[in-house]
């Protein structure tokens, strides 16, 4: 295969090394961002009138069954996903869940805090953590990945819900290939699709592209991954929709009017600016972002500095800054997911040297990081901690602390 | 078998890809193996001869295999033995493909040009004989095709027709003498109708 | 009855699968292997693969195999850097079952009868990129060179001769533009050539392809960057079609 | 709201220190109430047969293709569902979904997500369903107001999740606790067998049209879709059956459930019995306002969780009458007020309110009411008025 050079996009700091793809256009300037300026073209009005066409024949008709299903953590984009479902286009809503074990307490709070605010009903799945945990033991080892089973349970789960209650709508927030890389222009409308769940979500990797004849994972541990059969998805026909292509999607500002308007909370993390996405998980953005870092050559706090500057409320120069403030940062809560694995760090250590990875400092060079002070003009103080003062743990099922009082001065 | 699953022996004589026919008899639960030596292929409950490219070279090759008497012989014996596509013109006494080449023999009938028009390429409906049991229930059924060569023979061996256009000529699709199969079309690539119809092929004759 | 056919098309450029936009303009998509195994499973009435940056690297087996080893129950054509008949045997040997011919029809027309006699005739189809010229006439596109102009006689010759068993008709026009494909250009070729032809390049929706399909010599049409916005895409095609020659769809029943 | 409680006087077991006030119960005639009958037949049951009996029952739920679960389980994280699960799993070596409807963030404990959370540990699959909280609050405070029991919306929940979740699921199979009739003498819910459970559906709680006094509270029925039971078309249509584990299980009590439940991690009350009315504090773990809920259905009936408790332990021999009166005449009807207070912030009704209500609905044949808002029982537990 012929791998041409890594070029970096003129405008954000994402390089064509990006694991969903990137393509730079003639200017120098990424397919990402080139999309993005649609954001700014399109008009906004009238796409909510499409939107409000496309939900309409999906209300409930008698009463018995929910307009659609929503899915939700205890982080990302849920209140405002929620809020335009609920409150602007009036559907009844399931929410669904996928327990991803990871949970904080700040995640629990805030999923609590969801379903109280807009008064939802919500079904969780919790898969046995036996099978969960020899399902990361393989995909640690096959992918170097924690996250399988969270990526491949937050994204089927709904799937299969929409299935089984004959609930064909899912609505979706924004779709991250769109929003990253620009893989579709809005106008496009793309939905749900097992292909781009498999190929990006996954890594390439679904439920039985895992099972081995040598590996001692079995289809009893993987089956509730699995994608709804063809025959079931059209009976239903099951529809996935993203909210991102008829609102003019914007992660910061709707983190601030959530917030503000619905209770949110926001927290302080180690490896990022960002106080609002991943609060819900311990080890996103700490374990595996580093491996992420590892294998890609970028952490997250890439993906949020270029969306920033896309939105015009950093330079390129703030963004770099930002970028060396964090990507370099250790780790902080490994020790919470390696007893709960059973890990050794020594042993981990082994694991992510045999991963297949990018050279890091090269990445690093071509975008242009460099020292400077981080700038953080616009970040507010977030209004909790992932720990909120209750305990430093993994929370399996939590009762949602109601009555806490979320610091302002956490 | 011990296992008590079918084992499908691919006769492979050097021509073209056979992964996907191997891919697809594993898929549909059958032990499969590809192998050019009669005694691997003596373990085989069902041969499959696949094929693609030109009569000439594939007959080449199964001389040079020293494959053509073993598989008249496996018929012979009853054997079950399918051929596919390219597969199935070998099954026959000749073709005129590039010139005059002798076939396998195993079916009465020669292999010609289909003429007009000059290829049958698509997806087309099976018109299963009478007294077909086997490929009855898929009659009607549409599968893919790729040829511009095509079986022309007694009537007796001619397992079921396509046509190109309503009430043009039809065009031979299989074939059946004794244990002895033919299928013009490929059933590993016809998605659902011809996996379905390879399976039901495979475990009936495999079970006799 | 031969059906017409609803073909998926998966352009690949720099080792991805892209949306394209008139070869000029690309949006990543994601892994060539994930989309063909899905256009498998939805049940396309065949897979066409374009890598359209091959130059004279000739083909790329390593895709094809990656490809070959999906299993697929769905017939596999690939284009993209075939010049010679080395590299037609090589591109079916790694798993293709058909092979479409671009560039090496203008630079080395002698090469295609090689490549038939190792390959079959059935195997070979001819691609032409098409586009109406300011004066007003047919154009064949160069895409290597970018030049264009009328239909070369040696290619003329190609598709009429007995070497190529199908013709990919590519509107170079509207590629990538969703807004349908300018069937004149069909009507165009007739003159020229009597083999089935197949028709690419701004096919999205069902009433676009609906008029292609009464045109008699129409095999096929193929269609790429839309099949990528929604689920089953080839099903609600074909279930908004129903009324035309096609195959109909169907799922096998595994559960 | 009227009572259906009979005017005369009140009647004991003459072996337990059940009284014949509990909704829908017959004593018999020599005396004994339906539970003490049922205990006594049981001393003449071969579990062997009984359990041969069940896997005969398992073999005719064979798993869909493609599913794993072989039953469906209703769990509340509690001391009867982890039993019935470890056995479920561990002894009859099927796959259970085990399925929690749970309450609101507001009401459930700290202690029930422990729970629920400890039962998901120890390896097993779980479907959880939490209903609107601010519907739910709205409910309960209708169902106080009109029945004087905040769990007439929330019972509703709780029965029609698993059978709704089984439907869509297509697991015809669910696997029950205990037989209200048997082993607490509803006579309503007595299905055709011991085990057979299909008649849970006319417990009083379900039948009579559930939804229509919410219907009438203004709720719509679009926002009750959690509370709807599921009608017998779609119940038959789904070949459901409802299985009573009890039936099968010789030693099913509620101190051997937390026995058995304990031993597997089970976290259980810290508050004392004179707060709670909960003897041992190993019942309705999940949230803590049952405690007033008890103390309600004491004035009522003239019973509360006590006397479960002490019925159980009197019959198995592990206590006497005597001691059981004392016990009962202790703890039945105590409630901290910490609790009525949380309530009454959460439903927004005051203290006194809630009182008022309360001795509105007082059952004055069992109970005097004192001016200054005192209770004193009329009645002598284990011998009547």
């Amino acid at each position: 295969m012929n791998t041409p050079p890594v070029q970096t996009c003129k405008r954000c700091l994402y390089n064509t090394n990006h694991p969903l793809g990137l393509v730079l256009d003639a200017d120098g300037i990424c397919s990402g961002c080139r999309i993005h300026e649609e954001k700014d073209t399109l008009d906004w009005a009238d796409r909510w009138q499409r939107l409000e066409q496309l939900v309409k024949p999906y209300r409930s008709r008698d009463s018995r069954n929910y307009d659609c299903i929503v899915p939700v953590s205890g982080a990302g984009d849920s209140f405002f996903i929620v809020h335009l479902v609920k409150e602007r286009l009036g559907l009844k809503p399931l929410l669904v869940t996928y327990n991803r074990y990871y949970n904080t307490p700040l995640g629990i709070r805030n999923l609590a805090q969801l379903r109280r605010r807009f008064d939802c009903d919500i079904l969780t799945q919790s898969v046995n953590p036996l099978s969960v945990k020899k399902i990361i033991r393989t995909t640690l080892r096959e992918l170097g990945s924690f996250h399988w089973p969270v990526l491949a349970g937050q994204s089927v789960f709904p799937v299969q819900t929409a299935v089984s209650h004959r609930i064909p709508l899912i609505i979706w927030g924004a779709h991250q290939g769109l929003e990253q890389v620009g893989m579709f222009s809005h106008l496009q409308e793309v939905e749900m699709t097992r292909r781009y769940r498999k190929d990006h979500d996954l890594m390439g990797y679904e439920a039985d592209d895992l099972l081995s004849f040598f590996d001692y994972l079995t289809e009893a541990d993987l089956w509730q991954y699995r994608y709804p059969d063809e025959a079931a998805l059209e009976r239903v026909g099951v529809r996935g929709i993203y909210l991102g292509n008829f609102v003019r999607w914007d992660p910061w500002a709707q983190h601030q009017q959530m917030v503000k308007q619905a209770g949110y909370a926001s927290a302080r993390m180690n490896r990022t600016f960002d106080i609002y996405d991943h609060v819900d998980d311990w080890h996103y953005m700490d374990t595996h972002d580093i491996i992420k870092y590892h294998k890609h050559g970028y952490g997250r706090v890439v993906d949020q500095a270029s969306r920033e500057i896309r939105h015009g409320r950093i330079s390129r120069q703030d963004a770099v800054s930002l970028v060396s403030a964090y990507q370099g940062n250790r780790p902080r809560h490994q020790s919470m997911l390696f007893t709960w694995l059973g890990l050794e760090k020594s042993g981990l250590d082994f694991l992510i040297s045999q991963l297949p990875c990018h050279s890091i400092q090269a990445v690093v060079a071509s975008s242009g990081f460099a020292d400077a002070p981080p700038r953080h003009f616009f970040v507010p103080e977030p209004v909790a901690k992932l720990d909120m003062n209750i305990s430093e743990r993994q929370v399996i099922v939590g009762k949602g602390y109601p009555d806490n009082f979320i610091s302002k001065t956490a | 078998m011990s296992s008590g699953r079918l084992t499908v022996g691919i006769v492979d004589y050097g021509v073209g890809n056979h992964t996907s026919v191997l891919r697809c008899v594993r898929e549909l639960g059958f032990r499969a193996r590809i192998s050019p030596q009669p005694h691997q292929l003596d373990q085989a409950d069902v041969l499959l001869l696949p094929g693609v490219g030109a009569f000439p070279t594939a007959m080449e090759r199964l001389h040079a295999a020293g494959l053509v008497g073993y598989l008249q012989r496996a018929a012979q014996l009853g054997r079950p033995v399918i051929g596919i596509c390219l597969g199935m013109q070998l099954l026959a006494e000749s073709s005129t493909e590039l010139g005059f080449t002798p076939g396998l023999g195993l079916i009465p009938g020669a292999v010609e040009a289909i003429g007009d028009p000059r290829w049958h390429i698509g997806w087309n409906s099976l018109e299963v004989a009478e007294g077909q049991p086997l490929l009855h229930p898929s009659d009607g059924e549409v599968m893919y095709f790729n040829h511009s060569y095509a079986f022309r023979g007694p009537e007796t061996f001619v397992a079921a027709r396509s046509r190109v256009r309503e009430g043009s000529e039809p065009l031979v699709a299989a074939i059946q003498r004794g244990s002895v199969w033919g299928l013009q079309f490929h059933p590993e690539k016809s998605q659902a109708p011809g996996l379905e119809l390879l399976e039901r092929m495979i475990r009936v004759r495999g079970e006799r | 009855m031969l059906r017409k056919r609803l073909l998926g098309a998966v352009v690949v450029r720099q080792g991805w699968a892209v949306q394209s936009f008139g070869y000029r303009r690309w949006l990543p998509l994601g892994k060539a292997e994930c989309l063909v195994e899905n256009l498998d499973r939805w049940g396309a009435d065949g897979i066409v693969v374009l890598a359209i940056d091959r130059g004279d690297q000739g083909p790329d087996l390593a895709l094809i195999e990656r490809l070959g080893a999906l299993g697929l129950s769905t017939p596999l054509t690939y284009g993209g850097g075939l010049a010679t008949e080395e590299h037609a045997r090589e591109a079916v040997r790694a798993g293709a079952e058909r092979l479409v011919l671009d560039s090496v029809l203008s630079h080395n027309p002698q090469a295609v009868g090689a490549m038939a006699s190792a390959v079959g005739v059935q195997a070979l189809v001819a691609a032409l990129p098409l586009l109406y010229g300011t004066d007003g006439q047919v154009h064949h596109l160069q895409h290597r060179s970018g030049d264009q102009g009328l239909l070369p006689e040696r290619i003329r010759e190609l598709i009429a001769g007995g070497q190529l068993s199908e013709v990919l008709v590519i509107d170079s026009t509207g590629e990538g533009l969703g807004q349908g494909f300018n069937q004149s250009l069909l009507q165009a070729l007739e003159a020229y050539t009597d083999l089935p032809l197949l028709a690419f390049g701004g096919l999205a929706r069902a009433e676009q392809i609906r008029p292609l399909l009464s045109h008699p010599q129409l095999a096929g049409v193929v269609v790429g960057n839309a099949l990528n916005y929604r689920e089953h895409a080839i099903g609600h095609l074909k279930a908004d079609l129903t009324d035309q020659p096609l195959r109909p769809h169907r799922q096998r029943c595994v559960i | 709201m009227a009572n259906t409680i009979r005017v005369g006087n009140v009647r004991y077991c003459i072996r337990c220190l059940q009284p014949d006030t509990r909704p829908n119960t017959q004593f018999r005639s020599d005396g004994l109430c339906p539970a003490c009958h049922y205990f006594d037949q049981l001393q003449e049951v071969d579990w062997q047969e009984r359990y041969e009996i069940l896997q005969d029952l398992i073999t005719q739920f064979p798993r869909r293709k493609g599913q794993f679960h072989d039953c469906i389980i209703g769990v509340s994280g509690g001391k009867d569902s982890t039993r019935q699960a470890l056995w479920v799993r561990d002894k009859l070596g099927l796959n259970p979904l085990l399925v929690c409807l749970t309450y609101p963030p507001e009401q459930v404990s700290e202690r029930g997500v422990a729970n629920l959370s400890n039962l998901i540990e120890l390896g097993f699959d779980v479907h959880t369903l939490a209903l609107a909280p601010e519907t739910w609050r709205r409910l309960m405070a209708s169902a106080f107001r009109r029945f004087t029991n905040y769990a007439r919306s929330t019972e509703l929940a709780l029965f029609s999740a698993v059978p709704r979740l089984a439907i869509h699921y297509k697991i015809p199979l669910i696997l029950w606790g205990e037989n209200p009739g048997l082993q607490l003498g509803d006579l309503k819910t007595l299905g055709r067998t011991g085990y057979d459970g299909n008649n849970l559906r006319f417990m009083n709680t379900l039948s009579g049209g559930g939804l229509n006094w919410m219907l009438e509270e203004g709720f719509n029925e679009h926002d009750l879709i959690g509370y709807r039971y599921p009608d017998a078309e779609e119940f038959e249509a789904a070949g459901l059956q409802i299985v009573y584990l009890g039936w099968f299980l010789g030693d099913w009590s509620l101190v051997d459930n937390g026995l058995y439940a304990c031993a597997n991690g089970l976290q259980i009350r810290a508050d004392t019995p004179e707060n709670t009315g909960d003897l041992y504090g190993i019942t309705s773990l999940d949230e803590d306002w049952v405690t007033l809920n008890q103390m309600i259905k004491y004035y009522k009936y003239g019973f509360g969780r006590a006397t479960d408790y002490v019925n159980e332990e009197i019959r198995l021999g592990r206590m006497t009458r005597e001691e059981g009166i004392a016990l009962v005449e202790r703890y039945d009807g105590c409630c901290g007020p910490h609790y009525i207070a949380s309530f009454c912030e959460y439903i927004g009704i005051s203290v006194e309110q809630f009182w008022k209500q309360v001795h509105a609905n007082l059952n004055h044949e069992l109970f005097d009411l004192s001016a200054d808002g005192t209770i004193t029982s009329r009645f002598r537990v284990g011998v009547g008025l």
